[in-house]
């Protein structure tokens, strides 16, 4: 008896780590090999401010790809992340350029780009059209809204001594407030994956659309709603690159729509929908910068950079399944 | 308190439903039965909201209602748990009760109040499963039970429950029909599809026959019917003669063995053999490891002893072996298993032999294809034609499809699995026929079903399992009783193996 | 706005134009309206910009095959890729289209005989003088080299023209690279703070793209580094950065005067009925420093102030036009 | 009797037509309604020279996108197609300069891009990772092989009289010989995708993994065998692309992966699988490229340019998608 009720509150108790464990555990396990083993190499790889400036520089990306992760696990794409994030950094230096309050223009950028992120639901869902479609287009359209806003210039003569810049391009304790703040973003973005009602209907329709129709789940809505996230997730990396680089520059972000989901499917979120991991996303994001800046330790010739990036990729990726699979072995046998 | 009438839907040119209605009071089991393609399951989703008939109503408590889904349909008291599964694979047991977000604070979920409120119903419909496993891991019947389950967890005043025992063992719809009694008795309605007829007897207060889309026998008192007049009504003329069981000749040419088969938490060293020209019956509780031998014999188990010899000696490691060394795999899991359901009938149906062995070469001629998929759907009266899209066949009609793929194909062992999960009673027959012809022709035929009748009605002999061993071989006094009583038997009752400590 | 010149009044309206290998990058701005500005001083002549909106050959390929069916009397070329427009260009040339290359010199099967442009090699050489200038020619220790698109032959011969002229006045001093630094400006600034780590004892970084130039001096401020850093082209974050000093320098390969230049030559031959000349005009660049930053950052302003600022130069090369021609061998 | 056999005939003489009309009859009719539209304004753009241009240079794009059909139709994606095309060239570009006949390095150029797709299913299916994610490694590879290969120059200095690029870079009756040979290839592989068995095993596959699993189907060998056919397409399309452009280049063919999926999906291939069309993928990337050739004939200015592509082609699936929706409630209807 007091044996049953023991084991059982410690399964109650050990849960959330095992399942955490069970879905993340290979992704970050593979990100610390890495960074230790190449800290091995090359032991100035692992003084804290390159550590931490490889975080701050994924907290773009990474952002994205945590915001990715839910489209994604409800079988939807969005590849307009990239531009989402050039213009909103356009528009977001253009405002203040013109005079507006710097925190006026955080809020506009967040209204902005959740808006624009709904509306690639709005019309994945009223012309029923594949979502890679939408928002592959709307990607040029938000591309090409921000080189317009911005006349094909970067924009600079911010007031880079406004609390905005100093406040959420500076550090705290050392570690840059983005890090800090974004830390925050990931736990309260995979808390609302996992346990919320907005998530579980997300996992829901991803995992059987079908049955999530026959049921009477807000499919339309929910589409919109996490098309909406992924997009405002975008306008937050824009804030904190407009931030730190105190300019608005209407041709970054090439690419990161790619990088972001890479990094989700790496970190657990297949593109059959159903689940997905925000922390795992957030772990793979790193684990494809740590692999770029590490390359730079190794002095690697220019024309074998690409082929060494991606070398290294396919080879942590694949140790992240073994390491699953050897998990999860163990798992079956207790 | 429920009431359509007059519901007509067509799809293209085919009358699904063609002035059919019925009427459900009160605290009464009202079963609905009628042949596959009648159209109950139409008949139920328009009155849930799931489909929008041309013409009809509905009136609920006298008000005309017209939902635009279940969800609406729930929020009315009328509760659906749907022929075909409609369940979140990647979601947990609790998840898949509460979809639309269950008990708690500012849009969390407690999980813990949702266990709370499960618990009960998940007793008493003694589903035991781990409630935050991921439904993935659960086998067919517990996920119908799960629908089930989800479906009383929203309270309702009018529960509608298409097929709920298609995939469920004896002692699971032993419980549910308690259970249904129990609620009709605290003044549920309940809509009860089924093509058990004896279940149907058993439960139910009075009984609508649909034929063809319309409604022939309105709401009967079951007492004023018997199986037979049901039958009747259903198909429009006389029942088909219960197929005598006839004696074959054993080949014996043919044969599957297995030898010392252990398979890690499913089988212990199991042996046996069945030949050519018999039908073996496997038998056992959920988790016996019944199911695991015909896993075995179709090359998907993890086998870490033993050997499984197919005709020609074969031993198979995968799927693809099992099936190119002649092994048919006919699943009730039809939806996850069998079909192709976006795709054409002719091509689900030609499948296996085409696609799969590859025997009629690289460029295989189209008309003939279409050609043979017309004389399955003859032989096996599959109400379609060979360019219909299996996803608009009816459930029992989509079943007939997955043993045509099979019967295609010509192989020369049958594993069965549930092969006729809602078929109705004339079409049953008219399958179990079929497997007895293949029996004949000298094939071996392994079946499990969690219908005794079928076990009894088609089996030679039947091995029982329990806990990955099996337990007992009944040839001669082959009756349900006999079986359910082995099945259950409580290990000290086990003849000739001692107790293993756990 | 434009045939309000009186210089090509009464002649036939010009259709003309030129094709740019990405429509969001400031060095291919910078062309394309030096480009335009030289049409409309010309006056009557509709000038048409292409490019993709992202670097891809084969895109711009189409874009200018296009270009040539639409505007016939002139087409300027600037392309990444020369080996790819080998044949697009000699169709071009075959229907009789005039065709001007800029910036990457054109391939021999090209039939492009006329080419403006600047002298990459020199430019990279004179960045390199300048730093060994502010470092001393004794100086002992590393530059790390970055090049943002390995296989663009401009920005190779920058690249080769950097590391020669270190081993030539500098022999003390290493240089290291070059490393792919990507044209992405995040990808760029997570690449070159990777090698700054890498490199903590590093004299200088140097960078032979655009975004190189702006990546650098935000890491320096942002580490407060020690070391020199410097790179191409007139981004405004990058003149800010000469200005206030984080940037010891910069290069200016003074795009928008190579397209003017190109631009205005082509109409002025087209109009003359001459065909054009053989060889390489080649264009000047310049090297940016606190000395010259104000004006730059002043000319920068506007198209129209980028001109009047340019105007002297341009009077004076536009004089002379065979004397400034080499051959076009020695195109790099 | 006779109005029914008369009936019948009918109706097997109609099917084929009728089944193309409903497959990619939206996309074909998209696309004449662009080039006639266009037409309309700007007489030039529709100058056979123009149009065959236009024709061309979607021939490497386009090959791409029919390849990539067999993959997606099977629920696999190939991000690798941009970098074996970029490979490829400048394979054939080295070995061509490095003295190897000609149109033996063409069988190189095949037989290698057969191999490396085939080797992507391979990895996918023995390391069990997602194919996103090994092709997106695989296309860094191969990018960085190509550059390496490429020793970071062009590739030029090719015997140009050689026959080789004579007639795959010259025209026959005034059409490229790449396009002719380019329809041959594209009527070729629907037929593969639609009347073969392998045709059918991909799409089975993509229907219904699980089943296909159960029903004996080499799902492993299947997959391989797709994502070699696209690589081969890739192959192929660099051949033409080598032939025509006479050099050997290891910057083309960014983010054609893109384009070629999107052109798929666009001619009526979804992401989840089980059906697919190769015309419609042809078709589906003629839209594109006439979309992107026609600004070029407008007076867009130039930092409108990407926003407006975005908006036309937003536009024009919109338009397949509703005209897909009226063919498809009067095809209900009879
Ligand atoms: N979506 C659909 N499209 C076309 N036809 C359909 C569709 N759904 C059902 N039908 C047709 O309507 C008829 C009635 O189907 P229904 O599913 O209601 O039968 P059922 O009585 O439930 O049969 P079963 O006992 O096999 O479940 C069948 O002929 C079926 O083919
Ligand atoms: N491959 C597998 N991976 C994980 N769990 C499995 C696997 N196969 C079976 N199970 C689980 O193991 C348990 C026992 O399954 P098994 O198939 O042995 O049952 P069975 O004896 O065939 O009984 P039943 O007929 O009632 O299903 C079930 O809960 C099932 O979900
Ligand atoms: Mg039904
Ligand atoms: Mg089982």
């Amino acid at each position: 008896m007091t044996a049953m009720s023991a084991a059982a509150t410690g399964a109650s108790l050990g849960r959330v780590p095992r399942r955490l464990i069970r879905d993340e555990f290979g992704v970050i396990a593979v990100l610390i090999v890495i960074v230790v083993g190449v800290g091995l190499f090359h032991p100035d790889f692992l003084r804290t401010g390159n550590l931490l400036s490889i975080t701050h520089n994924t907290v773009y990306a990474g952002l994205m790809a945590c915001g990715i992760v839910f489209p994604l696990a409800m079988r939807e794409v969005d590849l307009s992340v990239g531009g989402m994030y050039a213009m909103c950094m356009v528009l977001g230096a253009v405002l203040i350029r013109d005079g507006l309050s710097t925190w006026l223009a955080l809020l506009v950028i967040l209204a902005v780009s959740a808006a624009l992120g709904a509306l690639n639901g709005v019309i994945t869902t009223y012309m029923r059209l594949p979502s890679f479609i939408v928002t592959l287009a709307t990607a040029m359209l938000l591309r090409g809204a921000g080189l317009a806003l911005a006349d094909g210039k970067q924009i600079t003569d911010l007031p880079q001594n406004d609390s905005f810049f100093t406040f959420l391009g500076g550090n705290t304790a050392g570690v840059p407030n983005a890090v800090w703040i974004s830390v925050v973003l990931v736990a309260a973005l995979a808390v609302l994956f996992t346990r919320t009602r907005f998530g579980a209907r997300v996992r829901a329709i991803g995992s059987n659309p079908e049955a999530a129709e026959f049921g009477g789940l807000p499919v339309n809505r929910t589409r919109i709603a996490a098309l909406g996230l992924s997009g405002l997730m975008a306008g937050v990396a824009a804030v904190f690159s407009l931030a730190f680089f105190m300019a608005g520059d209407p041709t970054v972000g090439q690419g990161y729509e790619l990088t972001a989901i890479a990094s989700a499917i790496i970190g657990g979120t297949p593109l059959a929908g159903g689940r997905g991991s925000v922390v795992g996303a957030a772990a793979g994001c790193l684990i494809l910068s740590v692999v770029a800046s590490a390359l730079a330790f190794f002095q690697v010739p220019i024309n074998w950079t690409t082929f060494a990036t991606g070398g290294v990729i396919l080879i942590a990726v694949g140790a992240d399944t073994l390491l699953r699979r050897i998990q999860g072995s163990r798992s079956a046998d207790t | 308190m429920l009431k359509a009438s007059g519901l007509v839907k067509h799809y293209g040119g085919v009358a699904a439903l063609d002035a059919a209605g019925i009427t459900v009071e009160r605290g009464e089991v009202h079963a609905l039965v009628g042949e596959n393609g009648a159209g109950k399951s139409t008949l139920v989703k328009i009155i849930s909201g799931v489909v929008r008939p041309d013409g009809g109503t509905v009136e609920l408590d006298d008000a005309p209602v017209a939902f635009a889904n279940t969800r609406q349909a729930a929020e009315q008291g009328i509760a659906i748990v749907s022929q075909e599964l409609m369940t979140y694979p990647d979601l947990t047991v609790l998840e898949n009760l509460f979809p639309l977000g269950g008990p708690g604070r500012f849009g969390l979920v407690s999980t813990r109040a949702m266990e709370r409120r499960a618990a009960p119903v998940l007793a008493g419909l003694g589903l035991e499963v781990d409630p935050h496993a991921r439904v993935a891991a659960l086998p067919l019947a517990d996920r119908q039970l799960l629908e089930i389950c989800r479906a009383l967890l929203q309270d309702p005043r009018v529960l509608i429950l298409d097929e709920p025992t298609s995939a469920l063992p004896r002692a699971a719809s032993d419980r549910l029909a308690e259970t249904t009694k129990r609620l009709a008795g605290r003044g549920l309605a309940v809509l009860y599809i089924s093509h058990f007829l004896g279940e149907v007897m058993r439960i139910a207060q009075r009984v609508t026959v649909l034929r063809d889309g319309r409604t022939v026998l309105a709401g009967e008192e079951i007492g004023k019917v018997s199986v037979d007049s049901l039958v009747t009504a259903m198909l429009g003329g006389s029942a088909p003669p219960a197929a005598a069981r006839r004696e074959r000749a054993l080949h014996g040419a043919a044969s599957v063995t297995l030898t010392g088969v252990s398979v890690p938490g499913r089988l212990r060293d199991v042996s046996l053999t069945a030949s050519g020209g018999e039908i073996v019956g496997l038998a056992g509780l959920q988790g016996a490891g019944h199911l695991a031998v015909l896993d075995a014999v179709c090359g998907r188990a993890r086998q870490t002893a033993g050997t499984v010899r197919l005709p020609g000696g074969v031993v198979p490691r995968s799927p693809r072996q099992a099936v190119a060394a002649g092994v048919a795999y006919v699943s009730g899991d039809r939806k996850g298993r069998g079909l192709m359901l976006d795709q054409p009938l002719w091509e689900n149906a030609t499948a296996v032999r085409r696609l799969g062995l590859g025997r009629d070469g690289p460029l295989p001629s189209r008309r003939r294809m279409v050609a043979r998929a017309a004389d399955l759907i003859e032989r096996l009266r599959i109400r379609g034609g060979p360019h219909t899209t299996v996803a608009r066949l009816s459930g029992g009609n989509q079943q007939k499809v997955v043993l045509a793929k099979w019967l295609d194909a010509d192989p020369a062992v049958f594993v069965l699995d549930d092969p006729t999960r809602g078929v109705d009673v004339g079409a049953r027959a008219e399958m179990h026929e079929i497997v007895r012809g293949l029996a004949g022709e000298g094939k071996v035929v392994l079946l499990a079903s969690t219908d005794l009748t079928e076990l009894v009605d088609l089996c030679d002999r039947v091995l029982v399992f329990r806990r990955g061993r099996v337990t007992e071989e009944i040839a001669a006094e082959l009756t349900e009783q006999n079986l359910s009583l082995a099945m259950n038997a409580s290990p000290g009752e086990e003849p000739g193996t001692a107790q293993e400590p756990r | 706005a434009c045939g309000d010149s009186g210089s090509g009044s009464g002649s036939k309206r010009l259709k003309m134009g030129i094709a740019v290998p990405n429509n969001s990058l400031n060095f291919a701005r910078e062309m394309y309206q030096g480009a335009t500005s030289a049409a409309q001083h010309a006056g009557n002549v509709d000038f048409k910009v292409v490019g993709p909106p992202n670097t891809d050959g084969p895109a711009e390929v189409q874009l200018f095959q296009n270009l040539v069916v639409t505007h016939r009397d002139g087409v300027i070329l600037f392309n990444l890729d020369p080996p790819i427009f080998t044949r697009p260009a000699a169709q071009a040339v075959d229907q009789g289209v005039p065709v001007v290359a800029l910036d990457t010199a054109p391939t021999n099967g090209s039939k492009v005989g006329f080419f403006v442009g600047t002298d990459n090699y020199e430019l990279g050489g004179r960045l390199a003088q300048a730093a060994v200038k502010k470092l001393g020619a004794t100086a002992k220790g590393t530059v790390v080299i970055g090049q943002t698109d390995p296989g663009v032959p401009v920005l190779d011969n920058r690249v080769k023209g950097i590391k020669d002229t270190f081993a030539r006045l500098a022999p003390g001093i290493r240089t290291l690279g070059p490393y792919h630094t990507y044209s992405d400006p995040a990808q760029n600034y997570n690449a070159w703070l990777a090698q700054v780590h890498a490199h903590p004892d590093a004299l200088a970084f140097l960078g032979v793209g655009d975004a190189d130039s702006y990546d650098l001096a935000k890491i320096k401020q942002q580490e407060k580094g020690r070391y020199l850093t410097a790179g191409f082209d007139v981004d405004p974050k990058t003149l800010q950065a000469i200005k206030d000093g984080t940037n010891f320098a910069g290069v200016d390969p003074e795009h928008f005067l190579k397209g003017y230049l190109s631009s205005a030559i082509l109409i002025k031959y087209v109009r003359d009925g001459r065909k054009l000349p053989n060889g390489w005009f080649k264009t000047p660049g310049m090297v940016l420093d606190s000395g010259n930053i104000d004006e730059v950052i002043a000319r920068e302003k506007s198209p129209q102030a980028a001109y009047a600022w340019y105007k002297p130069q341009i009077d004076e090369l536009l004089a002379n036009i065979t004397g400034g021609i080499r051959p076009l061998s020695e195109a790099r």
